[in-house]
């Protein structure tokens, strides 16, 4: 909860720095070229996209008004919103098609949302008035707009070419940008849903330990994702206030299917009920966050209701173990520094699986190639995922051609249930099929995802209007509705 | 002289040209590179390799040198493999930061060292002198990252006079922001310095010199400050010479925790991503900089006492 | 010249007696045995922790239960000491000890070799290193070979190679050079004679003050190396992981940073002391130590 | 006669020892005082109280007044003592050379001295010129070390006489000097004493007191003994000279100090040494003597030449046989560096003869005890480590540790300077026993009239050269060379009853510095 004071009159003016886990010379102001917290942030405050996601990831409307297909999900309409450039101009069509002809242009390899927008067939796609765009697919999909809602998927001016003059439609202006140091936003008086509160933005960038000791120590009056141990310390005083978006996120262990021991589905399963999860939540996550079941998305659009929650359960755990002649073997966990939370939940784990007589070693590799090199080594590793709705996750992770398959998931079949889903344009249907495959990797998949972490955000007591919104979503990180008492 | 000062350039300029092959070799030891590491998870392993490509890491690592080699040799450090911008910008921008904190530690430190030195020295194991010596040697005792944790939890955060951290801070509005990273910097520096002065100045105080001037009527404040200081000052000088690298150490720890965008950090930032040119560029300005001091050194201990370059 | 040497500059002056003066008046005459102790426990402990058998079952985070509470991941913190001080002063002492076989063989080598080729061939490589910062050495190879104890000694023990070959070559130069070595040539002793029983001697001095400060900086850049998470894995128990690790608990439980910090500033301090005094014995006139 | 300091029962006390036992004397405007006595009878410890000034733990009682300041009274150093330093009284000390600050420019702290005593007259500017120095801007923009050994000497002297004191406390000024530059010397401190200095000059050197003092005061163990010169004992007779075969060849000797010939020292010297002879070697001080010796002992490893022993060539020391090196014994000049601190001196003087006779451990001492004895060095005094033994006790010590090898070829490089004239008996009584069995000798000394009667044949070098080289009876008599003319006239100083012409100094910007000491 927000736990927001009530009946505070929203007021006008102040500047709010907000402090981001910063990524040095990483960090452009390029928005089809991002990846960190900081550079959406950033691309938030002076970009806006055709289509947003909603608290349960499930696509919301923002500089398209409206859209429809016809019927097949191939041809898509957008109808854009009245909305302002920061240089005056009016938002057209003819911006949205640069806009998306820059993120496909196959010249710069980094723009991030070339391979989701892969299926968008820009030859075909047209301006048919200002104000409407219709986009044409190679293959129909009915998530369309949630790729639409993807990272770097900005609108920019036609003929936008220098990313260091930024000019979007966002609530905030472009006033100075350090890589990796600070970006200073001024408020835009014309933007569209009405002018921010805010009269500064400072966008600020340092690793952890700052951020938390500039929150408590008054430089800064938001501070992005913070550890529970500080939420612990923070909440015994008064000068900062917690706003935490529930399991919204995802920590899990993943195994790779096709290898052994892992290929064997009763080792798969023994091992997922060997996850004594209620702990790891209670030491890893300091108990701010929610035991997982195995799936990713919980509370987002198309999670499958009324599954059970997967218990610990040795005994079972054992037998099958046993059965799988795994008993006093020793097997490698592979993890690394790359993200909070890995290398404990490794150890916690090992622990765990130690009492089903299974010894499992932990190495740990380099916290940079981490994501990489997980893809061909080891065994079983760390494994978390920020919010995307769900059809996105499958997409990246499950699917024989997904570029991040780290449980070498490969089933035809599978994939050719997904794809059919896909064009599925009825969505309680669609929810359906999507519910089946989601059964079936929590049952047979390599994921044991035991946590769901809470994401943490830090504010002074004088900040008002921050939503507690999974990362990634409209509402999170968005600074025009804030303002400071 | 003049042959010396030529063989020491020569000698400097086979010195940089061997550290970056050095340096080269040892970054290319590291697993991965930086398109691996450009973006996780959001690049499609077809656009990475198409990145990797592009910034020619696919090029075998002696030919990236030589292209590396041939560049800065028309002074020109390239372009970073992560942020696409030069290189001597992040040089330029990371630099800044970290002057301003050695220079201003220093300026405390070489006066108050020697303050320390001298005063230690004129009273050779009297009672201030094991004062001083004891509460220097503690000093220095104390990891400079327990300083520092300690100093924000109690100056910043349960006092809230100094501000805890450099974050949106700016050092020509604010130069209070200096106040604890150079104090956490000081201790050990003050603590190996004034010891050096303070050898240095024993030594000086029972050479025959000094018995002689102070039998010819030399007034005891000339004496301290015209005849001990220069000699006493000489293994001071080179000490500090040394301190450099020590103080780059330091210096990591007080960036990372104030949140100093400085160049100990880009060093650190630029060896995890793998980007080349950046870590050989900041290891040559850094190279550069070692060795100067170490010339400016010697040349100002020659300045001081005009034997102790041809003793070398 | 006045008897008493308070201040070499001129006849007895009264010595100050502030306040401040008198109270750290208490500290010069901390007793070797006070230094002694103050090396000892945190060695004690890191030689012998480990032999220690302790058995704690693990509780919450950053809770009260056991001697000195529990740890980030609610391990017991007494436990994690007793454990922890091997890498912690291991990697120091594993360190500075190759960085002496390694520099001062290639120092002794150098200054006794009548070949100026061999002397020039193992010293000017060093030279050229001289300047590599050894933040990137060391950052090098903790990013490459993450977690490896061996790794980061070797790095830290590397980066102490050129400093230590120099003060060992230097200090024998002066001793080979000097004509005590001629006479004994004159009076045909061996090489090894001349080598151990005078030079080996004469560069003891030098390199017994070299050590102690020597020490305690490689207790810190290795401590600072795990501190900035370049190092050990972060669940290690290493002191210094313990105190990078936990200082965000330390208001929710301070000792899992203390206890780790006390013993790590206790060996410092006390090596620091009794270097300090090993420097003013090897400083004293050669009647006394005859 | 005018007294400017006076000494009355002065004592001085190191915990039980007595140093310094009811000493009185006086010293007197325009006229110069002499303390002589053997090394260590007091001599520094008297004159320093005339500072108010003593060692460290040592106690002075006593009364002395310089000028019109009691500096010491009956409870030791007066607070008024501080005062008369530099401005009553200035003192040159032993080793002027280490006594000038390296890093100071020698007008700096002649101006500064000015500035303190004398301001606004320019006295530094009279005792540079009284100093023999050139006193122009290049010169006082120098510093110490861009200076030779004798000039360093002098600007020593300058610094003491810029303070223009009532006294002038001198401490052997004439140690290590060659006869030419002593000679030099003395005119200066003649005609300082002429200006009107009260000096006071402490010296063993006879010769040189003899010629300069009007008073002396002679000391012995720390008491007064008397006041008028002890005669000099003279120069041991010639022993028995039976020149056989040549035993060490030196052909064309060239020596440099870096390697392949760079900077070079020593130039095509010539010498041959027969067994049961002896040759000396003269010269100015750095004129490349030491270094002639060395590379005869093989140390000097950057010279080129012939050498052989006995027909047979001689390879530098390290690749010498054993028999090679026993044979040819090398006695350094700087005698103390040549003893291992921390061994007791016998222990090493007995090595000798364990390692090249391969005597066992017990004989080997007992014979380096025998030896040491001979030369007047006790058993108790040799079992002691280096530092506790006199500067003469160690030179006959490194003398005996080379006799141990019973050597064909023995070195001598100025062995005596610390001597006093009963020990250097001692020594040459020993040398001659040796060249009676066939030792052949080489001797380096400055005094002239001990070489004359150790050696039988002489070389003279200058610059690194042979100058002229004969039998030592000629060569002494009849000098041929213009510089071993000055050399033995030089060193008439003191014995004949008018003094030499005083020479021209050479212009002091065209002196091969070289010629000059360096330390
Ligand atoms: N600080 C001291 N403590 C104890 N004994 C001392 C001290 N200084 C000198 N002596 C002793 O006092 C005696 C006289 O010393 P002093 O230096 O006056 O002799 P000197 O006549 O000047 O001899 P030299 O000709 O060698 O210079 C010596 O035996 C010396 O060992
Ligand atoms: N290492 C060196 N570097 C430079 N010059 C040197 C070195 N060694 C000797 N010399 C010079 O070589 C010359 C000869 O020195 P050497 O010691 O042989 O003189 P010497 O005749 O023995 O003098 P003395 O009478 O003072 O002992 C001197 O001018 C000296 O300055
Ligand atoms: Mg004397
Ligand atoms: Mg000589």
């Amino acid at each position: 909860g927000s736990g927001q004071s009530s009946g505070a009159q929203p007021s006008a003016g102040g500047r709010l720095r907000a402090v981001y886990a910063g990524g040095g010379a990483k960090e452009v102001l390029d928005p089809h070229v991002q990846s960190l917290f900081v550079d959406l942030a950033r691309h938030k405050a002076m970009y806006e996209k055709l289509v947003e996601l909603g608290p349960d990831l499930k696509p919301v409307p923002r500089l398209a008004e409206k859209w429809d297909h016809d019927g097949k999900a191939l041809v898509w309409r957008f109808t854009l919103r009245d909305a302002t450039f920061h240089d005056g101009r009016k938002l057209t069509a003819e911006d949205v098609l640069y806009s998306l002809a820059r993120v496909a242009d196959p010249k710069v390899p980094e723009r991030v949302a070339q391979s989701s927008l892969a299926a968008l067939d820009l030859r075909r796609s047209k301006a048919v008035d200002p104000r409407t765009v219709e986009l044409v697919l190679a293959a129909p999909n009915a998530e369309f707009p949630a790729l639409l809602a993807g990272i770097g998927t900005q609108i920019v001016r036609d003929g936008f070419t220098d990313p260091t003059k930024p000019i979007g439609t966002g609530p905030f202006k472009f006033v100075s940008f350090e890589a990796g140091r600070s970006m200073v936003a001024a408020r835009f008086d014309d933007y569209w849903e009405g002018a921010a509160k805010l009269e500064e933005l400072h966008l600020l960038s340092a690793d952890a330990e700052a951020r938390a000791n500039a929150v408590q120590g008054g430089q800064a009056e938001y501070a992005n994702d913070m550890t529970a141990t500080f939420a612990r310390t923070a909440e015994a005083g008064k000068s900062v206030r917690i706003v935490a978006a529930k399991a919204s996120t995802m920590q899990a262990f993943v195994m790779k299917v096709d290898q052994a021991p892992f290929d064997n589905p009763d080792v798969r399963l023994a091992f997922k009920l060997l996850a004594d999860r209620q702990r790891l939540v209670d030491v890893v996550l300091a108990g701010r966050g929610a035991v997982g079941n195995d799936l990713f998305g919980k509370g987002y659009q198309y999670y499958p209701e009324g599954l059970p929650q997967r218990e610990r359960d040795v005994e079972e755990a054992k037998r099958l173990l046993k059965k799988a002649g795994l008993v006093n073997k020793e097997i490698e966990i592979f993890t690394a520094d790359a993200s909070a939370g890995f290398v404990e939940s490794a150890t916690l784990f090992a622990e765990q699986v130690a009492e089903a007589g299974v010894k499992l070693k932990v190495t740990t590799g380099s916290a940079q190639t981490y994501s990489k090199d997980l893809l061909t080594k080891g065994v079983i590793g760390n494994h978390r995922s920020g919010a995307m709705p769900i059809p996105q996750y499958l997409t990246d992770r499950l699917l024989s051609k997904s570029p991040f398959n780290v449980t070498h998931w490969r089933k035809p079949e599978f994939d050719a249930a997904f794809a059919a889903a896909q064009v599925q344009t009825d969505e309680a249907a669609r929810a359906a099929k999507y519910g089946e495959l989601q059964k079936t990797i929590r049952d047979d998949g390599g994921i044991i995802a035991w946590g769901l972490p809470d994401y943490l955000v830090a504010v002074s007591a004088k900040v008002q209007g921050v939503e507690a919104a999974p990362p990634n979503t409209l509402d999170f990180g968005r600074f025009d509705k804030v303002w400071l008492a | 002289m003049r042959s010396y000062a030529a063989g020491r350039a020569a000698l400097a300029v086979v010195q940089l040209a061997v550290l970056s092959v050095l340096v080269f070799a040892l970054t290319s030891l590291l697993p991965g590179d930086a398109a691996d590491l450009r973006f996780t998870e959001t690049l499609s392993p077809e656009q990475v390799e198409r990145l990797r490509e592009q910034l020619g890491l696919d090029q075998p690592a002696a030919e990236r040198f030589g292209h590396w080699f041939g560049q800065v040799l028309t002074g020109d450090l390239g372009t970073s493999l992560i942020s696409g911008g030069p290189v001597v910008d992040i040089v330029r921008d990371s630099v800044g930061a970290t002057l301003v904190l050695t220079i201003a530690t220093l300026a405390i430190v070489v006066p108050l060292a020697v303050a320390l030195g001298i005063l230690m020295g004129t009273r050779e194991n009297g009672r201030l002198d094991r004062t001083i010596t004891s509460i220097t040697l503690a000093l220095s005792a104390i990891p400079d990252f327990v300083i520092a944790v300690v100093l924000v939890a109690v100056f910043s955060l349960k006092l809230g006079w100094l501000p805890a951290t450099w974050i949106g801070g700016d050092l020509l509005t604010s130069p209070v922001l200096l106040v604890l990273p150079v104090a956490v910097l000081l201790g050990r520096t003050v603590c190996l310095l004034s010891r050096q002065v303070r050898a240095g100045t024993i030594n000086t105080l029972n050479a025959d010199y000094i018995t002689q001037a102070r039998r010819l009527g030399v007034p005891r404040r000339r004496l301290l400050f015209r005849h001990v200081l220069p000699n006493a000052a000489v293994p001071g000088v080179q000490e500090l010479a040394r301190t450099g690298d020590t103080l780059l150490g330091g210096v990591l720890v007080v960036e990372a925790i104030f949140a100093i965008p400085g160049f100990a950090t880009a060093l650190v930032d630029a060896v995890e991503t793998r980007d080349l040119p950046v870590v050989q560029a900041l290891t040559l300005v850094l190279a550069v900089a070692a060795l100067l001091l170490n010339l400016l050194a010697d040349l100002t201990c020659n300045r001081l006492v005009p034997r102790s370059a041809l003793l070398k | 010249m006045s008897g008493r040497k308070e201040d070499a500059l001129s006849s007895p002056q009264p010595t100050p007696r502030g306040p401040l003066v008198r109270v750290f008046a208490v500290l010069r005459r901390i007793p070797v045995a006070v230094s002694v102790v103050l090396v000892g426990v945190p060695l004690l402990v890191a030689v012998l922790g480990p032999l220690v058998p302790h058995d704690v079952k693990p509780g919450m985070p950053y809770a009260a239960d056991g001697v000195l509470g529990t740890d980030g991941l609610g391990r017991d913190v007494f436990g994690l000491l007793l454990v922890g001080g091997r890498t912690a002063l291991g990697m120091a002492f594993g360190a500075v000890v190759l960085a002496y076989l390694v520099g001062g063989v290639i120092g002794l080598v150098a200054a006794s070799t009548r070949h100026r080729w061999l002397d020039e061939l193992l010293i000017r490589p060093l030279d050229v290193l001289l300047p590599l910062p050894s933040l990137l050495v060391i950052s090098v190879v903790a990013v490459g070979w993450r977690a490896s104890a061996l790794a980061i000694t070797v790095a830290v023990a590397m980066v102490n190679v050129p400093t230590v070959a120099r003060l060992v070559r230097a200090a024998a130069l002066d001793a080979a050079s000097s004509p005590v070595v001629e006479a004994l040539r004159m009076q045909r002793e061996s090489w090894v004679t001349i080598q151990l029983g005078y030079v080996g001697r004469a560069v003891l001095g030098p390199v017994a003050a070299d050590i102690g400060t020597r020490i305690t900086l490689a207790v810190f850049l290795v401590a600072s190396v795990n501190f900035l998470g370049l190092g050990l894995s972060p669940t290690a128990p290493d002191w210094a992981v313990s105190i990078s690790r936990n200082r965000e608990g330390l208001l929710l439980q301070p000792w899992s940073v203390l206890a780790p910090a006390l013993l790590l500033v206790a060996f410092t301090l006390g090596f620091n002391l009794l270097a300090d005094r090993l420097v003013h014995r090897t400083r004293r006139p050669a009647e006394v130590t005859a | 006669m005018t007294i400017v300091a006076q000494v009355r029962r002065l004592s001085a006390t190191a915990g039980h020892a007595v140093l310094v036992d009811n000493v009185s004397f006086d010293v007197y405007a325009g006229q110069v005082t002499a303390l002589v006595g053997a090394s260590g009878s007091g001599k520094t410890t008297s004159a320093l109280a005339l500072l108010g000034e003593c060692g460290n733990g040592v106690q002075l009682t006593g009364e002395v007044v310089v000028g019109d300041t009691t500096v010491v009274d009956s409870n030791g150093v007066t607070a008024a003592a501080a005062a008369v330093r530099g401005r009553v009284v200035a003192y040159m000390p032993q080793h002027p050379g280490s006594a000038l600050n390296p890093a100071r420019r020698v007008g700096a702290t002649l101006k500064e001295l000015e500035r303190l005593h004398h301001p606004g007259e320019s006295v530094a500017q009279e005792a540079i010129r009284a100093a023999q120095l050139p006193g122009d801007r290049d010169t006082l923009r120098r510093f110490p070390h861009e200076f030779s050994g004798g000039q360093r000497q002098r600007v020593a002297l300058a610094q003491a006489l810029t303070c223009r004191p009532e006294v002038l406390v001198l401490d052997e000024p004439s140690t290590g000097l060659d006869s030419v530059t002593r000679l030099q010397l003395a005119n200066e401190l003649k005609d300082l004493a002429g200006q009107g200095f009260g000096i006071l000059l402490l010296s063993h050197d006879l010769d040189l007191v003899r010629e300069l003092a009007s008073h002396i005061v002679v000391l012995n163990a720390g008491r007064v003994i008397g006041d008028v010169l002890p005669l000099s004992i003279d120069p041991p007779k010639p022993g028995p000279s039976t020149p056989g075969k040549p035993l060490l060849q030196a052909t064309k000797l060239s020596a440099s100090v870096r390697p392949r010939g760079r900077t070079p020292i020593l130039y095509d010297v010539d010498l041959t040494v027969r067994s049961g002879a002896s040759v000396g070697v003269v010269g100015r001080s750095g004129s490349g003597k030491t270094t002639l010796a060395r590379c005869l002992a093989g140390l000097h490893e950057r010279s080129t030449g012939n050498l052989l022993l006995d027909g047979a060539p001689l390879p530098v020391l390290r690749k010498r046989t054993r028999e090679q090196n026993r044979r040819v014994q090398y006695v350094w000049q700087e005698v103390r560096g040549s003893f291992d601190e921390r061994r007791a001196v016998d222990q090493q003087v007995a090595r000798t003869a364990q390692r090249l006779r391969g005597l066992a451990a017990e004989q080997a001492r007992a014979e380096a005890v025998a030896t040491l004895a001979r030369l007047g060095v006790s058993a108790m005094t040799a079992a002691r480590p280096p530092s506790r033994l006199s500067g003469g006790e160690l030179q006959r010590a490194a003398l005996a540790r080379a006799v141990l090898a019973e050597p064909d070829v023995l070195i001598c490089d100025e062995i005596t300077t610390a001597l006093d004239d009963d020990g250097t008996a001692l020594v040459v009584d020993l040398l001659n026993e040796l060249k009676a069995r066939g030792t052949a000798l080489v001797w380096i000394g400055h005094d002239l009239g001990l070489v004359a009667s150790v050696t039988d044949h002489v070389l003279v070098l200058d610059a690194g050269r042979v100058v002229e080289e004969g039998p030592s009876a000629r060569v002494m008599t009849e000098p041929r060379h213009e510089l071993t003319q000055r050399l033995v006239r030089a060193a008439r100083l003191g014995r004949e009853p008018e003094p030499p012409p005083k020479l021209p100094t050479p212009p002091f910007d065209t002196a091969d510095p070289r010629s000059e000491p360096r330390r």
